[in-house]
């Protein structure tokens, strides 16, 4: 048996009050890849900037590398240690290069003078070898997400460290590039690494996991081996409790036998930004739910913006149940009844200051106002109350700032204020990006609701599991153009392989 | 009657000559009682503020108010509140309406003494800049002295009067790399006080323009310096003022009030002589210390 | 990032925990919105032994609040406009062109009484305009109020054509110096005060209670986001701007009732730096969507209180400066220390 | 939003589309560092014309460029400072600290010599207590650098006892003075120029081209990414504060050299205003990591010339104020439109 690479042992921390960690134990030998589960706010995150010095523990634990122990003051200490971290909030720094991004903290200097063209060099080979398209000198600020976490895999790789943690890395990556990024990962265990991975999707951990660690309100609550790896047991462990189908889809637009034949609630016609989105059109009915998939990059993003008007389209033209609309702002849009959930649920979508009651009326409160503007408290709480009984919103209060909530909390709360307006169409970007397994499964359940009650649904995801158990209908788009739609047939379900062609262009290669 | 504690609130004590000023009336309230408690504070040309630190004076109990009015008649109110709190407020370097008594330059009479010089030194005819400051009433006054004087000799021509130096070196220097730019011939300026006029001295001698006259007013020590320099030939004179006298006047006429003895005059104009390099050697300057 | 915490023991224990939570976050919004307000009676209290006395008497106290009004309608404007995350540096020369407009109005023998809704509105003009810049041309707020500060300086003297505008005649004077009789003979406040309180307490109910308010906070606590959810964030923007100019001609308003003059030049200088100060004493985020007018209040008094004070123990016009410098870093520093101590707990 | 967009095409050919990718950035960063230029140049000519053609010559361009100097230093001490998101409001006042501090030494009849180094010592000094405050204990600078603003203006008023302290015997007279001929009779430059061109192109050189120029502008960028990375985020804020105060004394050493005194509280007023403008037009972004130092050359010429031009205009001084307001808010905007072009084509 070989010695552990690393050994935590009673490690703990609190913040003020909460105690985020208690006493976890976590042991890591080289060459293997250990999945650190867990629900939002278990403490994953937290484990593992102790681990890389970012957080102090509190006293009483002990961390030993390689059997020796260590005391990290910092960041800097846990590189030197031969730890390197993807750390889950994006942490670039938008307005320098690529190739700074990749060697901050670090930088190649004579004399103190910065040696570019030797940064530049010495990232191509890392950045070619993730199948990155954009050059060292590339402002991060103009890199789309999925560029920037690459970009932060690669600095991860660059350190050459015998310990690598990745804190949900593919959140932002789509299939193609997950597959590429699981590639490096199975090759960097060959060569001996020991890799921490943190993930919320199942069949990530399924294909890379060597062990399996879970955690539960800052508790170890079990480890397994490769053999006992199995979806209901890590479920089991996580949330205290089985949770029954995963996915849910109890609506079929098709019992519905008027719902597809009138004017589509939504349709869009040949839209584009002039850009990145070309002529682009879809529908979505009344309670439907239509998959939008692609890779990143593809524009699906940027055609749900065109759609509610917070980007400006140099062409075509949305329909709302069959009647041309104007929408330039996304005000305008949630007038015209399209309400969207955005990909980006910290910077674009809620105000982490304020309280969940505030967000979640926000929407509407001009709409509640009494005497032209005075908010009426009394509806807004009830409102707040209902949401949190109605989509099981786990917090204190209805008064807490939305930034204290759990990610999947967070996710509800930000559907509320979308529901508040009770639109017609709802486009949701990357519903469940961030979101572990229970909150996922509730969110799946509101969508099916949902499109039960006659909303029309449209599901903008990079997680074809996702795409394939709850909608009826997908369409992919590729390069900024649909590529092409595919049904659900009554027996057979959503072909994963032929999606993924259509994403790709493969299909084309075939043909 | 005794004076206890005494407020006084000037223009900007950044300025030498009302720190003088303020000297001034700290020797000659200690002279009336060693123990009397002084506050002296700015009011950084803000009216409000001025009228503000009255309200502070009068709350804070003190016998007699010395003020530098930021403007002739808007403080008159406050005075009138401080009256009424029975203080005497007894105004220094610029008239202000309602004060128990004024003790002032005459800042007409320094204008144009300081551009009759001018006059006399270019025989009745050139062109001559009035560098003006900021427009407060003793700039003004000493602008208007000056005009007054200009005007009567229709050989003299003001090129531009429109300019704020700011009361500074630094506001005079680039102020008059402006004129000097500006205007090919310039035979004279008058810069409303002294730090202006070395600040135009300064560009004059950057751009080596020489037979410029450069008069001013204030009398103020680095003028003292620049007469007796050979090296600044073109600072030719300044109308003096003396603060520290004029403070002791001040307080001496304010103590009086409070024990009930009126003066002569609730204006007292203090007349300004020229000091001009031949008189320098006998003037005696503000700080030098003069008791009597 | 201080992420959810709470939520994670609320599954286990749901009802005690989260009463505790809410008990917890709302001691902490309590103390946050106390803010400054031991820092002021420190101040208070040292300053009344400190002048033997002097300090807590009617007379002084009404010259404090007195003095204390018009930074305090200033500040409420540059709350609402800090809130947003932005500035007004052009405040105080607001505040003297709309003096002088006031006071150039009154002296006609008709219009005479239109002075002050004159002055109020010169005012918000000059404070749409700043808003218009800022919110439809997306110029940034410090280089647009910078340029206006500058730029109504300018207007302001040549509204009075450089000159001192006086009227002691001017109607309602006697919100300038008069004061508001309560009980007679013992409780009175000056008319001022009272002008102060009246806007603190309306930027109170707008900025909590009105549906405009909450879109003031979301503009500030993420832009992209409230566009993306439906606000108009330039309507917004404009409004901020526009009540802080309204409220810069009030407070000329409230100048040229008090001195019954105005000078273009001489009027409301670095008025500003009083204003924000206050603002940020009282606890209010340079980057937006956290604060609240209660603190606001509390800064501009702590101001006041600091000018007050130091004159009345006598203390030197440069010592003064030093001193109030230092009292602004070191109460800063204490209200740092004071909201870790109690996020601790 | 100027998102990507080649990346969606790079994806066909990576090769070929990264060179595109990076010429077009170099443009697109060109385009942004020339920022200002353009109306430097078009007010350069506008006031050639409006003053008869007394602009362009070499006597007025040398006192353009002098009076530009001092600005010019403090301006980079503040880009410095503005690029970590940060603001330093007490330059003017460390200015009028060190400018005392240089001229009473300079009287001591053996340490005269040392009076330079001694002011630049000086604001070395305070720039790094501003530093500590920020980096130290996370204050936020807007209210630390506006308490030392008022603090360091007593320090300054105190070391003169409120006098003008005036040396025309100083040493080193010719920095503030004096010119470096170049070619003899035809072109020689003001020394006061020439050490801002020096500090200038130190600045460049340490922004740029060492490392901590990159921490410099990653703590601007992303201040908690820096600090993951390991970056000693303390440690740059008090090197940026730091700079700026030398700056700050260096600015002051100039002035006194060139006026020979220096009186504590009229020297510096409002310079803060200034060099922050200069920064600002020249396109350093208010919320840090993006800006460059040559824009700051170019924002500190505007304003020099600004002045410069309306006085040989022979504009009065209330209009000055008008016009200066106008163009500063003129400038921006010019610029915002001129971006916006560049951004989409
Ligand atoms: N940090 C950000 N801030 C604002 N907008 C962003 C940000 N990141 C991405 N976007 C917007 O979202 C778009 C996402 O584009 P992307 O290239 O990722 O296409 P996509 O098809 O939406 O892919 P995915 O949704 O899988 O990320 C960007 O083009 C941009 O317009
Ligand atoms: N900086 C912080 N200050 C206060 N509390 C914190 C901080 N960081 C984390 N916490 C708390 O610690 C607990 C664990 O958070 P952590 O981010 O480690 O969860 P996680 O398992 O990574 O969740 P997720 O799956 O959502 O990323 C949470 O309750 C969170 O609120
Ligand atoms: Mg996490
Ligand atoms: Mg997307």
């Amino acid at each position: 048996m070989i010695d552990p690479i690393l050994e935590m042992r009673r490690v703990s921390k609190s913040f003020f009050s909460i105690k985020a960690l208690r006493g976890v134990d976590l042991t890591v030998y080289p060459g293997e890849i250990h999945a650190l589960m867990g629900e939002n706010g278990a403490g994953k995150s937290t484990l593992m900037k102790i681990l890389s010095g970012a957080y102090r523990p509190d006293q009483g634990g002990e961390i030993r590398i390689e059997g020796k122990p260590v005391h990290f003051n910092g960041p800097h200490a846990g590189r030197a240690a031969g730890i390197s971290i993807i750390y889950q909030e994006l942490s670039l720094a938008p307005n320098l290069s690529v190739a700074q991004n990749i060697y901050l903290g670090r930088e190649v200097s004579r004399f103190g003078m910065l040696a570019r063209e030797a940064m530049e060099a010495g990232v191509g080979p890392i950045l070619e070898r993730l199948g990155a398209d954009f050059a060292p000198s590339t402002l991060v600020a103009d890199l789309s997400m999925g560029q920037r976490q690459l970009v932060e895999i690669a600095r991860a790789l660059h350190a050459r460290s015998k310990i690598l943690i990745m804190d949900e890395p593919t959140t932002a990556l789509s299939a193609g590039e997950s597959e590429r990024l699981f590639g490096l990962i199975r090759w960097l265990r060959a060569e001996g690494l020991a890799i921490i991975y943190i993930s919320h999707r199942m069949d990530e951990v399924y294909a890379l996991g060597d062990r399996v660690t879970v955690l539960r309100d800052g508790t170890l609550v079990g480890s397994l081996d490769k053999p006992e790896i199995r979806a209901d047991t890590i479920v089991r462990l996580m949330v205290g409790r089985d949770v029954s189908s995963f996915y849910k889809k109890e609506h079929d637009p098709r019992n519905d036998a008027n719902a597809l034949r009138g004017a589509p609630s939504l349709a869009a016609v040949d839209i584009a930004d002039g850009r990145r989105v070309k002529g682009c059109s879809l529908t979505v009915h009344a309670g439907e739910v239509v998959g939008l998939a692609g890779l990143v990059g593809a524009g699906r993003t940027e055609l749900a913006h065109l759609i509610i008007g917070a980007a400006a389209m140099t062409a075509g033209h949305v329909e709302i149940e069959g009647r041309t609309v104007d929408i330039s702002t996304p005000g305008e849009a949630l007038d015209a009844g399209i309400a969207y959930l955005t990909e980006d649920r910290k910077a674009l979508g809620l105000f982490l200051d304020m309280s969940c009651l505030d967000n979640i009326n926000l929407a509407v409160l001009g709409r509640d106002a009494r005497l032209g503007g005075i908010v009426d408290r009394d509806k807004a709480r009830d409102r707040a109350r209902k949401a949190f009984a109605a989509l099981g919103i786990r917090a204190a209060d209805i008064r807490v700032a939305a930034g204290s909530l759990s990610g999947g909390n967070q996710q509800k709360v930000l559907l509320s204020r979308l529901l508040a307006t009770t639109p017609k169409v709802l486009i949701l970007d990357e519903p469940t990006r961030g979101v572990d397994v229970g909150a996922k499964s509730e969110i799946y359940s509101i969508i099916d609701n949902l499109a039960k009650a006659g909303t029309a649904v449209l599901v903008i995801s990079s997680d074809l599991p996702e795409i394939i158990g709850i909608c009826d209908r997908v369409i992919v788009m590729r390069a900024g153009s649909i590529a092409g739609e595919i049904k659900r047939t009554a027996p057979a379900p959503l072909d994963q392989e032929q999606i993924m062609a259509l994403a790709t262009g493969m299909e084309q290669l075939d043909a | 009657k005794e004076l206890k504690s005494i407020g006084i609130s000037l223009g900007s004590l950044g300025n030498p000559f009302f720190v003088a000023l303020s000297k001034g009336a700290e020797f000659e309230a200690k002279k009336s009682n060693p123990n009397v408690k002084i506050t002296t504070v700015g009011f950084e040309y803000d009216l409000g503020k001025q009228v503000t630190q009255i309200d502070n004076f009068i709350a804070a109990g003190v016998d007699l108010i010395l003020l530098n009015p930021g403007d002739p008649k808007a403080v008159g109110p406050a005075i009138k509140k401080a009256q009424a709190a029975g203080i005497i407020v007894v105004a220094v370097d610029t008239a202000a309406e309602g004060a128990d008594a004024t003790v002032t330059t005459n800042n007409v009479q320094a204008g144009e003494i300081s551009c009759q010089y001018i006059v006399d030194k270019l025989g009745g005819k050139g062109d001559v800049i009035i560098e003006n400051g900021p427009q407060v009433s003793a700039v003004i006054d000493r602008v208007v002295g000056c005009k007054n004087v200009l005007g009567k000799s229709p050989g003299i021509k003001v090129l531009s009067s429109d300019q704020d130096g700011k009361g500074s070196r630094e506001g005079g220097l680039t102020v008059a790399q402006g004129y000097l730019t500006r205007f090919a011939k310039i035979d004279a300026i008058f810069a409303i006080n002294d730090p202006q006029a070395i600040g135009t001295d300064l560009a004059a001698r950057q751009q080596n323009r020489s037979g410029i006259v450069i008069t001013a007013v204030d009398g103020a020590p680095d003028i003292e310096a620049a007469l007796k320099d050979p090296g600044s030939p073109q600072i030719q004179a300044s109308s003096s003022q003396d603060p520290f006298f004029m403070a002791r006047r001040a307080v001496q006429i304010g103590v009086g009030l409070l024990n009930g003895q009126k003066p002569a005059s609730t204006v007292e104009l203090l007349p300004s002589k020229l000091v001009t390099r031949d008189n320098i050697a006998e003037y005696k300057g503000w700080t030098s210390n003069r008791s009597q | 990032m201080p992420d959810d915490g709470a939520s994670a023991k609320a599954a286990a224990a749901p009802g005690l925990v989260a009463a505790q939570e809410t008990r917890r976050q709302r001691t902490r919004l309590l103390i946050r919105s106390a803010g400054m307000l031991p820092v002021l009676v420190l101040l208070c209290i040292g300053f009344h032994l400190l002048s033997d006395g002097r300090f807590f008497t009617a007379q002084n106290l009404g010259i404090v609040v007195q003095q204390a009004a018009v930074n305090t309608v200033l500040a409420a404007g540059m709350t609402f406009v800090i809130l947003t995350g932005g500035i007004d540096l052009s405040v105080g020369s607001i505040l003297a062109a709309s003096a002088m407009a006031g006071l150039i109005i009154s002296k006609f023998p008709d219009l005479g009484a239109l002075w002050l809704p004159a002055a109020v509105l010169t005012g918000a003009v000059f404070g749409i305009l700043n808003g218009g810049f800022v919110a439809l041309l997306r110029l940034p707020p410090f280089i647009v109020t910078l340029g206006s500060l500058t730029a109504v300086r300018g207007v302001a003297r040549l509204l009075g054509a450089d000159t001192t505008v006086f009227n002691s005649e001017i109607p309602y004077a006697f919100i300038g110096n008069g004061s508001l009789t309560l009980i007679p003979g013992v409780l009175s406040i000056p008319w001022l005060w009272v002008i102060a309180l009246l806007v603190i307490v309306v930027s109170w109910l707008v900025l909590r209670r009105t549906v405009l308010g909450v879109h003031i906070y979301a503009v500030g606590g993420n832009e992209s986001a409230a566009r993306l959810a439906g606000i108009k964030v330039w309507a917004v923007l404009l409004f901020v701007y526009g009540v802080s100019g309204l409220l810069a001609g009030l407070g000329g308003a409230m100048q040229a009732a008090r001195l019954y003059a105005a000078n273009g030049l001489q009027l409301g200088q670095s008025y500003e730096l009083d204003a924000i100060t206050a603002v940020i004493l009282g606890g209010t985020s340079f980057v937006g969507g956290i604060g609240s007018i209660w603190g606001t209040l509390v800064g501009a008094l702590i101001i006041a209180v600091l000018s007050n004070g130091l004159i009345l123990t006598g203390v030197s016009d440069v010592w003064q400066y030093v001193i109030k410098g230092l009292v602004i870093i070191g109460a800063v520093t204490l209200d740092r220390y004071r909201l870790q101590g109690s996020a601790r707990t």
